[in-house]
């Protein structure tokens, strides 16, 4: 066993233990830490595929981003409440019927496929690739990605204000 | 000898993390001292007489040895963990520091950026220990704490990305490299103005005075950690200072040149350890010296101020660059 | 050595319990959760067939993908709190005013 | 002049919009609405002079033939929609007009892109420009329960469809190695399974978009709750929208292989039109009625996405023309009506006929086309898609699709005795409504009647600009 292997199933084990609390537990904080753990061992992921460019991102803009505005939701809906929200789960035999079948059929898809190509040798330097990329080709949506996050900065704060 | 280089970097991991305890245990007493000197007082004195000198392992034995209180309402289960949550990045952000050339656990191609993530995960802990200690004090200041930290972590990035920028690489040695000529914080203009910005955004983003409203005393008793003591107070302590340390010593880096100095090479090291400590005494004077001020006027500070003011920084200094032109420094 | 296979199943996995969250929860950041753990499978994805690929597109796709998701979250979580204001629910059966 | 033009253009618009609503205050905003609708008129103006250009950014962006058809409807249903939405009171005159336009604005930019995307990232990201300016707007009365509610719907199916469908895209950019859609094409040989997984839960996120049967539910509640002029356009320009997009992603290079698809598409269209026709019969709330129908009409375009050919293609593009002036249009007097007698049932409509003849003509004018009676556009629409689907041998959907067509008549034909038979309340009086509004009415009711007797034009040219697909 390679340090990779050992890594890969290290970080899966708790990437999958950790995505399967955030769906089953009752506590909604909980479930939100659970989350956080699950996008620190995607970002374990993005680094056992030699990316830590986009394992910083990930750190950054989801376990800092997202998990922060979710605790915030959280907090500020739970104290307009004046109680601990639980939350409870419905049809979860379906659910898990459904799930399971889309498992299953994805599986199935990945088996007729040919990926038994072995990893190519890591470039150098991803993060100076995809600056150029960034600039480069993508320069345009690029663009559009600022326009889009200041339409959702503008819509949340829309939301968010209260006028009456 | 023939170690693995996975072995070479944990033994390199453990040393630089001891080594670490123990300067931040000191920066506690640094700054008590420098406290006291600025309101006439002697501070601690007698643990290790003449001048204190055995007072942090002193508090350090006292903490370990107190009561271990968990509150029977909190939530057990994050409430015990959130210390350790909350130390871990705080150290974790040493990792891609290096304290002279080829002198540190890992120069990442990527270093500052590293910082920037991992520190940004302190937070996580922090409103697990708000949260956790099911307290009307610890849940407000940990939602003040989302507030601020929001706002100022934009600021903090930009300012600390102008030197990223001037040096056209992410990575700490090179950051310090490019200095050799001239620190960036003599850059003409963008330098100091950025270096100003940073300090502000270190201000709020390590919650100090006059940005220190999750823990304002006079209104939240002790904030997020109000329930805390014992080994679990002392390890958020850790943590804070450990942190203010690592943004200090980021800080020497990208704007003080880093280990550059008059002398032989050897002494780097120490010149870096002394511009780190300059950085926190600036924030140590700015705590004892400044009031409090209120969230609105913190949130209008960011917002309306500091933001767009590091973003035009930033697209100066990216004119500067391109005028420059590739490579020059 | 862990081969392309290993992270697409992975992926899937994890696509799958957040497909199982969005349709088993009642409560909106329940479900927005989930929907957060079927985009990081996304991810995965992405960076696996970009490695393997030996491409820089998907790397680039990725952050897009990060990017987008911090905004509809965003987005999202505003309107938790908006309907919080007028409601003071987030059950998403509760919601029931329009139907049919 | 540049591929990016109208894209520019759109930039400047958005710029003049948010300066202007940043620089005044007060509560009667509507000169912003004015702004933004003559942006979008002059925007409209210049469409007409676009030619179409070589392939820019690396082949990422293309305005060939397809893409302008497809901008000119945007531009075309944007513009009617700000034009209905100048006379309304609140939401796009008051004070918070710059965000209201700032968001309709920033997704009919998300549209234009979309029409001219040829990768996969950057029609992601033009599809998320698109969607998430909706999901504010859908709540943009957010003091009212109903609103927010809905909003909350609609963005947590639209975000789930989103991811169903970057996963679907994670996988048809590993199998092709490429996110150029041209290249996907030719990658797409018998033996990539991993790409057909891809392409096939990128339809279901599709199937979202515009609105299909299993993914519609969103669809009523957000018409019913949202303000009326938002909602014509909702109803018609992100699905035409989708549409094109549809046609770029399955169509454009994939040469025969076209037909992996019908099967898919044919079964979607049938469930869409036979699912979307029940459930309008029993509808009282006019707009929800709409809704429905629009759910069976977006039915009927897949059976012409079904034929998976040049014709087909050409005749969705048809439809989709027909469809957007009609139903805005039906949309529209609902508003009128709605203003006056603050009731979005359908009994609001009695007696219309007597209250004011012309918006009872129009509204009968716009039923008939959404109906499919002839010398109105829906008619030829309705003939057209079908031909072409019968062309590709797919009789059965064909004579389902009629079947079901005569039940839509019969709720359609419900209104218009609603509004012709019946007598009007008591209480009701003339319906006034101001000259904006009159003029979006009458603009819809004009290209309808002129779609439906002399088609000719707009069917040459959804043919010219679909052929180069195949």
């Amino acid at each position: 066993m390679t340090l990779e292997t050992v890594g890969f199933w290290v970080v899966a084990t708790v990437l999958l233990a950790s995505s399967l609390a955030v769906v089953l537990t009752p506590n909604l904080f909980h479930a939100v830490l659970y989350l956080a753990a699950a996008l620190v061992a995607t970002a374990g992921v993005f680094l056992l595929l030699e990316q830590p460019f986009l394992f910083a991102v990930q750190l950054l803009l989801y376990a800092g981003g997202v998990v922060t505005i979710v605790v915030f939701a959280i907090m500020l809906t739970e104290r307009l409440v004046g109680e601990r929200i639980a939350q409870t789960s419905r049809h979860v035999v379906n659910g898990a019927i459904v799930a399971a079948a889309v498992f299953v059929g994805i599986v199935g898809f990945l088996i007729g496929a040919p990926l038994g190509a072995p990893r190519p040798a890591g470039t150098v330097d991803t993060t100076a690739a995809i600056g150029r990329a960034l600039v480069g080709p993508f320069a345009v949506t690029l663009e559009l990605l600022g326009v889009l996050l200041v339409v959702a900065l503008l819509g949340a704060l829309y939301f968010a204000r209260s006028e009456e | 000898m023939t170690l693995p280089p996975a072995a070479w970097h944990a033994i390199e991991a453990f040393i630089v993390l001891n080594a670490l305890l123990v300067l931040v245990a000191y920066v506690t007493l640094l700054e008590r001292k420098f406290a006291a000197r600025m309101q006439s007082r002697i501070g601690p004195y007698y643990v290790g007489r003449p001048h204190g000198w055995l007072q942090p392992i002193a508090d350090a034995l006292k903490l370990m040895m107190k009561e271990d209180i968990v509150p029977t309402a909190s939530d057990r289960w994050v409430y015990n963990l959130a210390p350790i949550v909350f130390l871990l990045p705080c150290l974790l952000i040493f990792a891609t520091i290096p304290f002279a050339p080829d002198l540190g656990v890992a120069d990442l191609n990527i270093g500052v950026l590293f910082f920037l993530a991992v520190s940004s995960l302190e937070i996580v802990g922090l409103f697990m220990g708000g949260w956790g200690s099911n307290n009307k004090y610890a849940l407000l200041s940990a939602m003040r704490a989302v507030n601020q930290i929001i706002s100022y972590d934009l600021p903090f990035i930009f300012a600390a990305l102008v030197p990223v920028l001037l040096a056209g690489s992410m990575q700490m040695s090179a950051i310090v490299a490019a200095q050799q000529g001239l620190w960036f914080v003599a850059y003409p203009v963008v330098g100091q103005l950025a270096f100003l910005a940073f300090l502000v955004a270190t201000l709020a983003a390590e919650n100090r005075v006059p940005f220190d409203i999750l823990e304002a005393e006079s209104e939240l008793v002790a904030g997020f950690r109000v329930e805390y003591s014992g080994m679990k107070f002392a390890l958020i302590q850790l943590g804070e200072y450990a942190h203010m340390l690592g943004t200090s010593f980021l800080g020497a880096l990208l704007f003080l040149g880093g280990w550059l100095g008059p002398g032989p090479a050897a002494l780097g090291p120490v010149w870096f350890l002394t511009k780190a400590i300059l950085i926190f005494l600036v924030v140590t004077w700015v705590r004892w010296s400044f009031v409090r001020i209120r969230v609105d006027q913190i949130l209008a500070i960011s917002w309306k101020l500091l933001l767009p003011a590091t973003l035009a920084l930033l697209l100066a200094t990216g004119l500067v660059v391109a005028m420059r032109g590739p490579g020059g420094a | 050595m862990i081969g392309l296979p290993a992270y697409l199943i992975l992926g899937a996995l994890v696509f799958s319990i957040g497909l199982f969250g969005v349709l088993t929860r009642r409560n909106a950041v329940g479900i927005l959760l989930g929907i957060e753990l079927m985009l990081n499978a996304v991810n995965i994805n992405l960076v696996a067939f970009a490695r393997f690929n030996g491409d820089v597109a998907g790397l680039v796709f990725t952050l897009f993908t990060i990017s987008i998701t911090v905004a509809e979250v965003a987005v999202g979580l505003a309107i938790v709190i908006a309907i919080f204001r007028v409601r003071r629910t987030v059950e998403a059966d509760r919601l029931d005013l329009l139907r049919g | 002049m540049s591929a990016f033009t109208l894209e520019l253009g759109l930039g400047a618009v958005m710029v003049l919009v948010f300066g202007g609503s940043l620089t005044s205050r007060g509560a009667d905003r509507r000169w912003i609405a004015w702004l933004a609708t003559a942006g979008i008129l002059t925007l409209g103006i210049v469409s007409a002079l676009v030619k179409p250009t070589p392939p820019a950014l690396s082949g990422m962006f293309v305005l060939d033939g397809l893409a302008i058809f497809a901008k000119r409807l945007f531009l075309a249903a944007t513009f009617i929609g700000l034009l209905a939405g100048i006379g309304a009171d609140a939401v796009a005159c008051g004070r918070r007009a710059g965000e209201y336009h700032l968001l309709i604005l920033s997704s009919l930019l998300g549209m234009l892109v979309l029409a001219s995307a040829r990768d996969l990232i950057l029609l992601f990201v033009a599809f998320e420009l698109m969607s998430i300016p909706l999901y504010v707007l859908a709540g943009f009365l957010k003091g009212q329960d109903e609103a927010v509610e809905a909003a909350l719907k609609f963005f947590l199916v639209g975000s789930v469809s989103s991811a169903v469908m970057a996963y679907g895209l994670s996988f048809v950019y590993g199998a092709a190695r490429t996110t150029d859609l041209a290249r996907v094409a030719q990658a797409f040989a018998p033996g990539q399974p991993l790409l057909l997984l891809g392409l096939l839960a990128v339809f279901a996120g599709f199937a979202f978009k515009i609105a299909a049967f299993p993914f519609h539910m969103w669809v009523p509640d957000t018409y019913e709750a949202a303000s009326t002029p938002f909602v014509a356009w909702l109803s018609v320009a992100p699905k035409a929208a989708g549409f094109v997009a549809l046609f770029r992603v399955y169509f454009e290079g994939m040469g025969d292989r076209v037909a992996t698809w019908v099967p898919i598409a044919a079964g979607l269209a049938a469930i869409t039109i036979v699912a979307g026709n029940l459930m309008a019969l029993p509808q009282q709330n006019a707009k929800r009625l709409l809704a429905y129908s629009g759910i069976a009409h977006i039915g009927y375009m897949l059976v012409g996405f079904a034929a998976a050919s040049a014709s087909g293609t050409a005749m969705v593009l048809f439809y989709l023309v027909a469809y957007v002036f009609g139903n805005m249009g039906a949309f529209l007097v609902v508003e009128a009506v709605a203003r006056s007698e603050r009731s979005e049932a359908t009994a609001a409509l009695r007696g219309l006929a007597q209250r004011s003849p012309l918006l009872a003509l129009a509204m009968l004018l716009f039923l008939l086309s959404l109906g499919g009676i002839p010398f109105v556009a829906g008619f030829w629409a309705k003939l057209y898609v079908f031909w072409a689907a019968a062309a590709a041998g797919l009789y059965w959907l064909v004579l389902l699709g009629a079947v079901l067509t005569v039940v839509a008549l019969f709720y359609y034909l419900i209104v218009a005795k609603r509004m012709y038979i019946e007598a009007p309340d008591a209480s009701a009086g003339r319906i006034r409504l101001p000259g904006t509004l009159a003029l979006a009415v009458i603009l819809c009711a004009l290209v309808v009647v002129g779609l439906g007797l002399y088609p000719k034009p707009i069917v040459m040219a959804a043919l010219r600009v679909a052929a180069p697909l195949f």
